[in-house]
């Protein structure tokens, strides 16, 4: 347990070494752990975005993709369920992205499965958003015994396989719309986010203008919102990003197993039909491509929009 | 004269421009002496140590010419400068606590170095032995891990291991500041020894410390806003300083027996320029109470007595 | 080190407690009455409706107390019991279960280690490497954001379809029976190049962006620095920097066990591989609860398993978990 | 224990313990039976390396940190005992200002929040004009120009000039008490004196300081009072001029020897005290319990610990 009294003649500037703890709180598939100081000022902020391909490029991407999720269902006139047309046609003037062997139209498919993957990321992404910071900040500043009892309670929920609850959950709840999807991702994707706000917290509340802002009688929650969270903004960010692309990702493989709403369409249940059809072996191709490709775009837009931002917020990892 | 240092001109790259850390340093140590190198933080006086072994990335070389024993160091030149680091000239960096690998063991690291640099093990590894017993620490510090050592020992280690090879010259920086005092007076007069027993020829002790300086060091430079400002025996910095800046800063320091009820003492008001745009003249102008026109002027570095170098217009008229 | 490994097993006991008991609540307190939605999905006939409703009753042993339920559920756990199986009954479930394992981890072992240890390598090759950089990164990324039954669905399609270089689904030829012989070994590796090669990928992406960024870390750490200014070759820096990295990638891999199960889950229904992925769709498809909810068990020990044996590695590993907390600055 | 009316804060047996271990098993004491008091208008260092439990006492007296045994009363009110509007109350009259003067500001925000967040908390009231003339008149008190330190962010300021902020913040609350824990340690030589004789002038005006440094010199520069840690226990406590000019605890002998003088070497300072260097590791860390330690007197206001290791005043 963390020893509060530093009484070290002189400290060195710079921050401390991570500890175990501080190193064990990486992001899947981020890998490094997230660490980030704060840039002073908006404009120096913009000045380095601006300048970072990764992060202008990443966020293109993922606009460009939002923007059809929302415009998309306007430029056809079909739905994605209405067998409207010819079977198993290949991308034409008519048909941009074909139809599938029921006759529908793969472009409205995959712009309304845009729309669930986007509800399902920011929704799901946000819940453990939420989640993962209100349980990091409440065991890291409080410390103790709720450091201890929510410290287990993360760590029993990050062992568990979030796929498998989830199938054992859906099995039994009939999921019916995406947001109670994005609900139970939601609630089962926090705690590498809990854990990485905590060490955060552990090592920004031994900083001195804690102690000056409860000298000035401020109160926890004050503290925590005004002081802490303030310091950890573009930390808090990147794993909103981070739980954003994973929460589409879990959603995609859900959905594919059949396990989300059946009445409106997702990116992983077109797989999912695509599959079931054989449109694998009849080659059908862009039935199946599409839905896949857009969850990289989205996804991979995401990724590389954080890494962007990581160099921006951290300067040693700027290529010289 | 071992080392010799002529107009070396060092930049550190900022997002702002260049910060002129060290501007024409020229000076030059003598075999056995051992140097200190004072100076406020942000004077440039750890940019000039570094320099001397090994500029990190965000250093620049802008001029200057740099001599150890009569032969260039190459300082410009990160890969012509290896064969010289460690066996001509070493360094104890700041940051000696975390500077050994956390997860190999002490002669595990000590060997893969010495290995990778091609030196003979049979011979040094007893030296490294008989060293740490001198400096009172057990041979058995080669088989711990460096969590298991205390700062004090951590320092220790590095301190033998940076001077192995005995090198002519050894950067020691800021080597005392994060101990407690206990340790520090027993690290500082460890240097002392290094010197005595001939494991290093001469030193440069880089230090905000002047009373720790003044323990241990024979000659003082004193540096300000990236120029150098004095250097004199150590005993003359402290007792007859040439430079107003050294005057002001040694008659501001308290001292066991100097009370604040008895004798009140004064700091300098103001405080250093930045070091992206330095002012032209004499960097210390502005807070000088002797201040005159031909400050405007730089002042060279030149003798002012024998044994005393000083870059102010008043010290040399 | 004892410390740090009872603190470690004592949360994986707990984690067990919790998933058996999840296992147990989530039939008997989600909303809704599962064997009336069991029987209205089978839309079966009145009168074996009725039939089937106390055969339900008894299996999920409804009849009795909750606390008794409970305590019934725990002693059939450690006795094996996990049931019988709806759709292929009676076989127990821990039978199709065991059948099912063996090519779940012929799957999952080589694809998390070789991975590992592929994507490690690789990810600090390109650290503060220009053109390795800019080429093994953003093929990186584009790995990682890939959903592997798409990455699966595009090897088949492309592999096996199309060139028919692979075949496209099983795990082994039609005329053969699992033995140990050269032609099904074979055979084996023939039908397994494809749904490794899609876990692998994505897997490969996600460590070697961890791996590069670590590294740049370490490389920038006081040690290496220190090392350098020793004259210390690349080779030892990058040497050192690379093993200390290591460290926290070993802790991501536990807490990313999860995310390759699911999938090898989904990988395998691309393949119709015969592991718990397939099993686990049959189980859905047919709302066989008693084989979701073994499948689920199943899972959860295997990482809580694996996760301890990384565990147990990293202490041999990292001697700041042996050392404890002593000593230090 | 002096003149009962004047006493302000009152320490008494103090401790101050850690749990260690994964379930709290083990128990460390970072603070033991520290007692002491300060009266209006004094100076009392706190003196010791690191681990000597310096911080941690004033932290408890600030109330940041709880005290495990043993009292410390304010105005003969337990402290431990204040609620939430009483410790609002109680640190309009008892302040702190700490080491790292970067890092007691928030560095994403300008540097005046840290008294904006007083006016919030404080003198809300407060008319617009009244602030601004209350608060020149702090800045003016620790001889800052408002013009140059207000609307900046900390990076844009010195060490010296956000220490001093930080004074200025503590005395428009008209404090009686501050708690200074090694606040020039990490300014630079030039300028941290002006800061030290700061707090002379403050104590000149009555007010109270705690001085909490590692730094003997500064100790005995500014103190009234001296009382010298070693691993959470109090080893000598007394009168400034005579801890420092007849130093009875081995302890604090070593201490004195091992300080780098400018004027003397260490060698002469050997003869003068008369006590063997430390053997190295001096000071080290927190060591779990060996029972606290007994304080005699040896001269009139002058104390010092009959130790374990047979050090007999």
């Amino acid at each position: 347990m963390a020893v509060s009294d530093r009484d070290a003649a002189v400290v060195p500037t710079g921050a401390p070494a991570p500890s175990l703890e501080t190193t064990a709180t990486t992001a899947p598939g981020g890998g490094r752990p997230l660490a980030a100081a704060p840039l002073r000022g908006r404009s120096e902020f913009r000045y380095f975005a601006l300048r970072n391909w990764k992060f202008v490029v990443g966020l293109g991407v993922v606009l460009a993709f939002f923007v059809l999720a929302l415009v998309g269902p306007l430029l056809t006139d079909n739905t994605p369920f209405e067998f409207s047309g010819p079977t198993d046609q290949a991308p034409s003037s008519e048909y941009w992205f074909g139809t599938t062997s029921f006759g529908q139209d793969v472009f409205a498919q995959f712009v309304y499965g845009l729309r669930a993957a986007f509800l399902v990321g920011v929704l799901g992404g946000g819940i453990a958003w939420l989640l993962g910071a209100a349980v990091g900040f409440t065991a890291g500043y409080r410390g103790g015994w709720v450091d201890d009892v929510l410290n287990m309670l993360t760590n029993v929920v990050l062992v568990i396989p979030t796929l498998a609850i989830l199938i054992i959950v859906a099995a039994y709840i009939n999921v019916h719309s995406y947001a109670t999807e994005a609900i139970l991702i939601g609630l089962t994707s926090w705690p590498w986010a809990a854990r990485a706000v905590r060490a955060q917290t552990f090592s920004l509340k031994t900083r001195e203008f804690v102690d000056v802002a409860r000298l000035s009688g401020r109160g926890t929650r004050q503290i925590i919102t005004t002081e802490i969270a303030p310091n950890m903004s573009s930390y808090l960010l990147m794993m909103f990003i981070l739980l954003f692309g994973g929460a589409i990702l879990i959603g995609a493989s859900l959905d594919f197993l059949g396990l989300g709403p059946s009445a409106s369409m997702s990116l992983g249940l077109m797989m999912n039909n695509a599959f079931l059809s054989s449109a694998l072996l009849l080659g059908t191709w862009w039935w199946f491509v599409p839905p896949g490709l857009g969850i990289i775009a989205i996804v991979g837009g995401l990724y590389v929009m954080n890494v962007g931002l990581d160099e921006i917020f951290n300067p040693k990892l700027r290529e010289t | 004269m071992s080392l010799k240092v002529d107009g070396l001109t060092v930049y550190y790259q900022s997002l702002r421009g260049d910060v002129k850390a060290v501007d024409g340093a020229t000076f030059e140590i003598a075999d056995g002496e051992i140097m200190g190198l004072a100076g406020e933080s942000g004077c440039g006086k750890s940019t000039l140590g570094k320099s001397l072994v090994r500029m990190d990335a965000r250093m620049r070389y802008v001029d200057g010419r740099v001599e150890l024993d009569g032969k260039e160091l190459p300082v410009w030149d990160d890969r012509k400068m290896n064969p010289y680091r460690f066996k001509h000239v070493s360094i104890i960096p700041q940051y000696a606590l975390s500077a050994l690998n956390p997860t190999r063991k002490i002669g595990t690291m000590a060997t893969e170095l010495l290995a990778s640099r091609d030196i003979p093990l049979n011979g040094v590894v007893d030296e490294f032995k008989r060293r740490l017993k001198i400096v009172g620490l057990p041979e058995d510090v080669l088989e711990r891990f460096p969590i298991e050592l205390s700062g004090g020992m951590k320092q220790r280690v590095v301190m033998v291991l940076s001077s192995l090879l005995d090198p002519s010259l050894l950067i020691a920086d800021e080597v005392t500041s994060a101990l407690d005092v206990s340790t520090q007076r027993a690290v500082s007069e460890l240097l002392v020894e290094f010197r005595d027993r001939g494991f290093v020829k001469s030193m440069i002790v880089i230090t905000h410390d002047l009373s720790v300086l003044y323990q241990i060091a024979d000659t003082i430079l004193v540096m300000y806003a990236g120029k150098l400002a004095e250097k004199a025996p150590a005993e003359t910095v402290v007792h007859a300083p040439a430079h107003p800046y050294t005057r002001m800063l040694i008659s501001s320091l308290p001292e066991v027996g100097v009370r604040y009820a008895e004798k009140r003492l004064i700091g300098i008001p103001g405080r250093p320029p930045s070091l992206l745009e330095p002012p032209t003249g004499c960097r210390f102008k502005t807070r000088c109470p002797l201040a005159f026109e031909k400050c405007a002027e730089e002042p060279p570095f030149v003798e002012v007595a024998p044994g005393q170098a000083a870059a102010c217009w008043k010290a040399t008229a | 080190m004892w410390r740090y490994l009872f603190r470690k097993v004592s949360i994986y006991v707990v984690t067990f407690v919790v998933a058996v008991s999840i296992d147990w609540a989530i039939p008997r307190f989600m909303p809704g009455d599962p064997i009336q939605g069991l029987l209205s999905r089978m839309q079966a006939q009145p009168q074996a409706s009725e039939e089937l409703t106390s055969f339900y009753t008894e299996a999920f042993g409804f009849d009795v107390p909750l606390w008794k339920q409970y305590l019934n559920f725990w002693a059939a756990l450690f006795q094996g019991d996990l049931g019988l199986s709806i759709t292929n009954y009676p076989i127990p479930v821990t039978e199709l279960i065991m059948g099912a394992l063996p090519y779940t981890l012929a799957l999952l072992v080589p694809a998390i280690l070789l991975s590992f240890w592929a994507g490690n390598k690789v990810g600090a090759l390109a650290a503060r490497r220009k053109t390795l950089d800019n080429t093994v990164l953003p093929m990186s990324y584009v790995l990682t954001a890939t959903p592997q039954m798409w990455l699966g669905i595009i090897l088949a399609w492309v592999f096996a379809s199309s060139l028919a270089l692979f075949p496209v689904s099983g795990a082994y030829g039609f005329a053969l029976q699992p033995e140990w012989s050269v032609e099904f070994a074979r055979s084996f590796l023939h039908h397994w190049i494809l749904p490794f090669s899609a876990l692998f990928l994505v897997a490969f992406g996600g460590w070697a962006i961890g791996m590069r960024n670590l590294i740049i870390y370490e490389l920038e750490a006081d040690y290496s620095n220190y090392l350098a200014s020793l004259g210390a070759p690349t080779r030892l820096v990058r040497k050192y920097a690379y093993r200390n990295a290591l460290l926290p990638q070993i802790t991501g891999l536990a807490l990313a066990l999860g995310a390759v199960v699911a999938g090898a889950i989904v990988v395998e229904i691309v393949f119709s591989y015969p592991g718990l992925g397939t099993l686990t769709l049959n189980a859905i498809e047919n709302r066989d609860y008693f084989l979701i909810q073994g499948i689920f068990l199943f899972l959860i020990t295997g990482v809580l398993i694996a996760n301890l044996v990384i565990d147990i590695a990293y202490v041999f590993i990292d001697p700041r978990t042996r050392v404890g907390m002593q000593g230090g600055a | 224990m002096l003149e009962g009316d004047s006493l302000m804060l009152n320490v008494e047996t103090c401790c101050k313990s850690y749990r260690v271990g994964a379930f709290g098993g083990g128990e460390l004491l970072a603070v033991q039976n520290v007692s002491f008091d300060v009266h209006p208008g004094e100076v009392v260092s706190l003196i010791g390396e690191s681990g000597s439990g310096k911080s941690t006492i004033g932290k408890m007296i600030l109330r940041l940190l709880k005290v495990t045994r043993g009292n410390i009363v304010f105005d003969g009110v337990d402290i431990s005992t204040l609620g939430g509007r009483e410790l609002k109350a109680y640190y309009a009259d008892v302040q702190g200002v700490f080491q790292d003067p970067f890092s007691s500001y928030n560095p994403i925000f300008k540097a005046d929040r840290v008294f904006t967040m007083l006016r919030s908390e404080y003198f809300s009231g407060l008319s617009a004009t009244d602030w601004h003339a209350k608060l020149e008149k702090s800045l003016d008190a620790v001889s800052l120009n408002p013009g140059d330190v207000l609307g900046k962010y900390p990076h844009q300021l010195s060490g010296g000039q956000l220490q001093r902020m930080l004074i200025a913040r503590a005395l428009m609350l008209d404090i009686r008490l501050l708690v200074a824990d090694e606040i020039i340690s990490m300014l630079d030589a030039s300028t941290r004196i002006d800061v030290l004789n700061l707090l002379g002038d403050l104590k000149s005006r009555g007010l109270g300081i705690l001085f909490i440094t590692h730094d003997l010199s500064l100790g005995n520069y500014i103190s009234d009072k001296t009382m010298i840690l070693r691993r959470g226990n109090v080893v000598e406590l007394g009168a400034t001029e005579l801890v420092f000019g007849n130093p009875v605890h081995p302890y604090t002998k070593t201490l004195l020897a091992s300080v780098p003088q400018l004027h003397t070497k260490w060698q002469d300072v050997d003869v003068t005290i008369g006590a063997p260097p430390a053997p190295g590791n001096g000071g080290g860390q927190l060591v779990l319990a060996e029972g606290s330690l007994e304080l005699v007197e040896v001269e009139p206001s002058h104390f010092a610990a009959l130790d374990g290791d047979g050090a007999a005043p």
